[in-house]
């Protein structure tokens, strides 16, 4: 039972502040604001992956450093708090990782940990979103490709994906889980089409930071896409088991975390920071808000903690049962919570969105109510999370 | 007691809906979240023609004369429309000038407020938005017959419409509820100047710098500096018509979700017949229901009884704590198409959402209901009246 | 659209109340506290008995007045306040008036509203709870009687109740719903023993007005007890629709509605009472607990909003669809809602029980605490309400 | 960092759980709530053997020199298995009188402590129960060389078993956080009587009325009049160690509940397979597993920083909030038999909530913590430590 990082993870985490006190300067934060990964972000990006800041806990053969998972967290956490991603590979790399051919791997793994090639997520479709077993899309072997034809829906990313981690229907005659595979394929096949899905933060567009605040997410159509066999990741009829190991991965981490905890740091700082007395004084010298504002703020440190539990089990190299599911429950609807408290407090001017004359923080907060309880849908709803923990945690009967 | 709807009053809710449900749609919704006006003229005449915006003016100023549970009807089905309507802000000004103006304004106003010809706002928040007497700091000061007006409003919904305002000032020195007065004050008088900002309702809400803007003494409603009791009236009549109005939007959502439920499957059979999605459903009926409850109990006490505070902070903090989570119940089911911006489901939510933080926080309506339980002696007993402070 | 009582409501309240004043003594109250329906109890519920006050809304023929329910609902919500049922008839007289013989209906009613007679319910037994249709009580034809044996357990009030309102299983190879029946049986047949079983309210005994303050129910047990056929109500093989029935209408009402509110008013005059400046103070001065108690004050007039707009659907001769279940809902989580809130704003005088020398109330909220969840499990849990709100309220399909 | 246990910290668990099954029972620890004395002393012996009095109390007075942490994981055993035992109530004022007080006062207290020998009280509360300085009104007048003291402390656990009661006292003309001072009474000092509560873990609270009792000099903690910073480190020791033992309990509850949803069946399946019930025991598990998250960093800080009180008022708050619903869930799925006296559920039930009200409010905990994040200059980061005030 230790609460503390180590000398060496606080030097290390000290090493990061420094660097990003030096390197993500106003003008950087500015050009993240305006266009998103312009020359300036970038250049930084360069600087965090010679630093080999990318892929810490990853084997050194494919770029990494094999360090471990929790300074590979140290690290993440730090550049997500300026809006940096910097977990290298994203969800892919580590089912190609689990699961692929070396082939596979060796093409994969350096490029994806490097930022140099990167996936977006083609698993729901228009019919399905929870039951990803249901889907349609079809991959048909025809000599030694594969031929596929459907669409898929929330490709958040594709427009910018050099590949999508696609799940196909590889047996027609399968039901359900069965018969599902994944196809690894560059975004620039012929037949591959990509139309822009506009979120509800799109006018106007949500400040850096909001959760949820992405401004788009994407359809793609598969028309008679032909890719070679060798796109195909593990063996033909086995990619419901490697998402379902993806999808454990992406339960946990210094982004998921964040996301559901942001805010109750921002309204602490928010309220006391002198220059927002004004509008601030009837939250500080409320007691009711106070109150409120302490509940969200330990709430939050469950999150943390359950976070670092999952670190913890992982650098024990133990097995989850429930604990990941358990923190895809709570953070996200921790999230919404202290959302809706905070919009409670602030009344009217939560309904300012980004651009509004007299909007708080550019419109995070009114932003947030609008992303916030995504974060209880994406990548396994709450239902199903708690489904998860009832059946794997506490060896309760299938409900269904 | 009878607190079910009267025959004459479902005949009024279902005129409402069927005219609207003719007359307006979401697409016609979305289209004046970027019009400039943000309504359409035509609708808007027809409703005044039906009697809508006249519904609680007395006849002899070309109004029906009806109590406000009809118009919290109508606004129900304006709030289940999303029809794009200025008629909360409109009727809530005219309510309060019928009530307490002088009849020389009244008869200048109301007439043109009934025919649809006058489009009214009324402005009571500032920087500081709490709905108290302490927050109002724009000040209004007699030199000869006109009062000049400085300070700032915030949140005056529909004002780039309105062709006057009914703004809640103060005479410079007085503190509290004492020095408040109201002035009817032309939009486009010189030195006042508007911001419109951008909501999660994408609404026509905005700021009001008030500059040297000079008012004649004609346009006050009610004696000078004895406006508290007008100004909080006409705040518990805004408020008690919003909650309805957002219950209207809340409901619809719901039985959106509902019907989607009932038809989209997962796991191989409706995602309703999950025990987690239905139990989910059944929270959010109730918690319209309650909205509802409190909001007609509102309005029927604001018609039928002097002090109706602690009905209305009741409605309005219940409805904003439970209305947003009703409506999040229906993103929450709908999934990932609840969070694409051209899909219905997302306008109710921001409507709503923009709904519960106007005309007062929870904790400011819970302060007051606190304040008429705990500070003024005798007992308490659920069901007898309770004035507020 | 009507929030008042018209003036001739008003008026019979003020007569009940009027009543009270002058009939509930201290004296009165004493003996309630101290042996429950003492002589000076008894002698009250006479004269409510001649004020025609029992059975307002039954008819002429049994004993009532042919008046409305809404009357019965004032006179009810009256006496509930200071510990007197007065609702004539409990659940069982409903159901036989709606589902018995004519034989039947003029030999109980007139005495079971008048309380001449009273019903302990045999519903529940050890293997099944919320699921009644489970249950294995059996009775068998023999001649013109039945046998009956079995066990039935929270036979509230069996030691005291004349009759006992039974559902036993008529057909031995029905299932669940099917074969069921209600027999009608006087407490004192042969074969029938009644075990106390203790509450958590036993030790010490809970005050009066307590939330499910009962320090005892019961075990009844059958062995052999021979009833003849007339004691069975309706058609054999038909109890399932008639309980339903019972159970329906016993979800609304005055006292139901009592049991969830009281304590919102309790702690307001509780606070306001200059009695207890001392300890109150830190309640009445505290905006964060005022706050809380504010929220409770808002859901109880939600309960009572909920009650009275039953009473109107009843008024109109409505049907209920989901009204009822809702309430069920609603009342019994706010009932803990508050009690649990109350606990947080006392602290420490929340643990003390009735008899402890600083109990406040007599340990009222403490015992509320060990009480007040009980209104949710009991006739019908908020689990099972919710599923009819869904499925007959919202036509949503059946979850099982 | 690796928050979970490591092999000693388990190993000192799986014997205090596996010592307690075999040695207590549901059973006796419902013979001790009719118990006058309200423990087994010959189970208490054996735990002093064991070295759990005596587990944080340095080696040279008998006792084994451990972190607070590892009192702690007794501590949750105790409370899972429900085990009759002082031992919350004697280490507490042990612990705190082995780091504040004089070496004389240790060596003539601390060995029999140890030993099992002395049992210990502390009494913070008064009839105002804030846990917070200004609530302290009871006096001490020096006199010659003995503190002459009046007042009247409330909710002292196990004081009728205490042969000594470590009591915070205030001189008297002094206010909030100056003047108070730490005596360590005799409990059968003349002019000091107890009177014991019914309370619903039916427990041995009691209240206790100082009448001019003198006390020497030398049963001083501390130094005179500035005893505040000892009584608040001893409050919260105190607290985070009940969070841990209310967690146990509550924890037990849960998995006794999970069985038994595992088992009874309704409606033909077990009634764990509704999704409504395997939600709720879903949610009864995390939230046991925050109050230990919490639980066990708030012991974790005390052990190794000066100011933990963020996070015990963290841990206690949401222990308070959580782990008495959690408990609730076990009634409602065990239906009726949770009401009744003599079945188990009813008493991990009781006790957790008789925690729950014990050593401050949830709106006191928050209170603190407010203050801590709000009323101090800088920026708050989670995972950084922030002081109280």
């Amino acid at each position: 039972m230790e609460f503390a990082y180590t000398p060496a993870q606080r030097a290390l985490q000290k090493e990061v502040q420094d660097f990003i006190a030096k390197e993500v300067t106003p003008e950087v934060e500015a050009e993240q604001d305006e266009i998103g990964r312009g020359p300036l972000v970038e250049a930084v990006y360069d600087k965090i992956k010679a630093n080999g800041w990318r892929a810490i806990s990853w084997p050194k053969q494919y770029g990494g450093q094999d360090g471990n998972r929790l300074d590979q967290y140290i690290v993440e956490e730090e550049f997500a708090r300026v809006g940096f991603s910097v977990g290298g590979g994203g969800s892919g790399a580590p089912t190609i990782l689990a699961g692929g051919n070396q082939e596979q791997k060796d093409k994969y793994i350096a490029k994806l940990i490097s930022g140099e090639w990167s996936f977006c997520q083609g698993f729901t479709e228009p019919q399905g979103g929870a039951d990803l077993a249901g889907l349609q899309c079809r991959a048909v072997k025809d000599g030694d490709d594969y031929i596929i034809n459907g669409q898929k829906m929330y490709t958040t990313g594709a427009h910018r994906a050099t590949h999508i981690y696609l799940m196909a229907r590889t047996d027609p005659d399968s039901k359900r889980n069965a018969g599902i595979s994944i196809f690894l394929i560059p975004m620039d096949t012929p037949g591959i089409t990509v139309r822009p899905l506009w979120s509800i933060q799109n006018e106007p567009r949500a400040p850096r930071g909001t959760t949820y605040g992405e401004n788009r997410t994407n359809e793609t159509f598969f028309e008679d896409v032909r890719v070679p066999a060798n796109c195909l990741l593990g063996e033909e009829n086995n990619g419901w088991n490697l998402s379902a190991m993806g999808l454990n991965l992406d339960r946990v981490g210094a982004s998921r975390y964040l996301i559901s905890v942001r805010r109750d740091e921002d309204i602490v700082n928010w309220v006391k920071d002198p220059a927002n007395a004004d509008l601030a004084a009837n939250i500080k010298d409320n007691p009711s808000a106070r109150d409120r504002i302490a509940e969200c703020w330990t709430e939050a440190q469950v999150c943390r903690l359950m976070t670092l539990r999952s670190m913890s089990i992982v650098e024990h190299e133990g097995k989850f049962t429930y604990e990941g599911s358990a923190e895809k429950v709570w953070a996200p609807e921790h999230g919404v919570k202290t959302t809706e408290t905070i919009a409670a407090l602030l009344g009217p001017y939560a309904q300012l969105l980004n651009g509004a004359e007299d909007a708080i923080e550019s419109g995070l907060y009114a932003h947030n109510v609008m992303g916030a309880f995504q974060s209880g849908i994406n990548h396994g709803s709450t239902q199903i999370m708690r489904d998860q923990v009832a059946l794997r945690g506490l060896g309760l009967p299938r409900s269904r | 007691m009878d607190i079910l709807l009267n025959e004459e009053e479902q005949m009024v809710r279902d005129a409402a809906r069927s005219f609207l449900e003719s007359e307006t749609s979401t697409k016609l919704a979305r289209e004046m979240e970027k019009d400039p006006l943000g309504y359409p003229p035509a609708l808007w005449k027809q409703i005044a023609d039906l009697g809508w915006v006249g519904m609680c003016i007395p006849d002899q100023y070309g109004g029906q004369g009806l109590g406000l549970t009809y118009l919290g009807l109508v606004l129900e089905e304006v709030g289940r429309a999303i029809a794009p309507l200025p008629l909360h802000s409109t009727t809530v000004p005219a309510i309060t000038i019928a009530e307490f103006g002088s009849e020389e304004i009244k008869q200048a106003v109301l007439p043109g407020v009934c025919s649809g010809d006058t489009l009214l706002a009324f402005a009571f928040q500032e920087r500081d938005p709490r709905i108290i007497a302490d927050a109002i700091k724009t000040t209004a000061v007699l030199e000869g017959d006109n009062y000049v007006v400085n300070g700032t409003k915030m949140f005056v919904d529909n004002i780039n419409t309105a062709s006057k305002v009914l703004t809640v000032v103060r005479k410079p020195g007085t503190t509290g509820r004492d020095g408040l007065s109201l002035l009817l004050i032309d939009t486009d008088a010189a030195g006042l100047t508007q911001t419109l900002e951008v909501t999660t309702a994408k609404d026509k809400q905005g700021r009001v710098d008030l500059n040297n803007v000079k008012v004649p003494k004609s346009a006050l409603i009610g004696e000078e500096g004895k406006g508290w009791p007008i100004a909080e009236k006409m705040l518990d009549v805004a408020t008690a018509l919003l909650v309805i109005q957002m219950e209207g939007t809340a409901r619809k959502d719901a039985e959106i979700t509902i019907a989607y439920a009932k038809e989209r499957t997962a796991f191989g059979r409706p995602i309703g017949a999950f025990q987690s999605v239905a139990h989910m459903l059944a929270d959010a009926i109730m918690w319209c229901d309650g909205a509802q409850l409190l909001g007609y109990e509102a309005l029927w006490a604001l018609e039928n009884r002097g002090n109706a505070g602690l009905e209305v902070s009741q409605a309005k903090s219940f409805a904003n704590d439970r209305l947003l989570p009703a409506c999040r119940i229906g993103q929450q089911i709908h999934g990932g198409i609840g969070f694409m911006m051209e899909f219905d489901i997302a306008l109710y939510y921001r409507r709503v959402a923009a709904s519960t933080m106007r005309l007062g926080t929870s904790f400011e309506h819970r302060a007051r209901i606190a304040a008429a339980l705990i500070d003024q002696p005798g007992t308490v007993r659920l069901g007898e009246p309770i004035a507020t402070l």
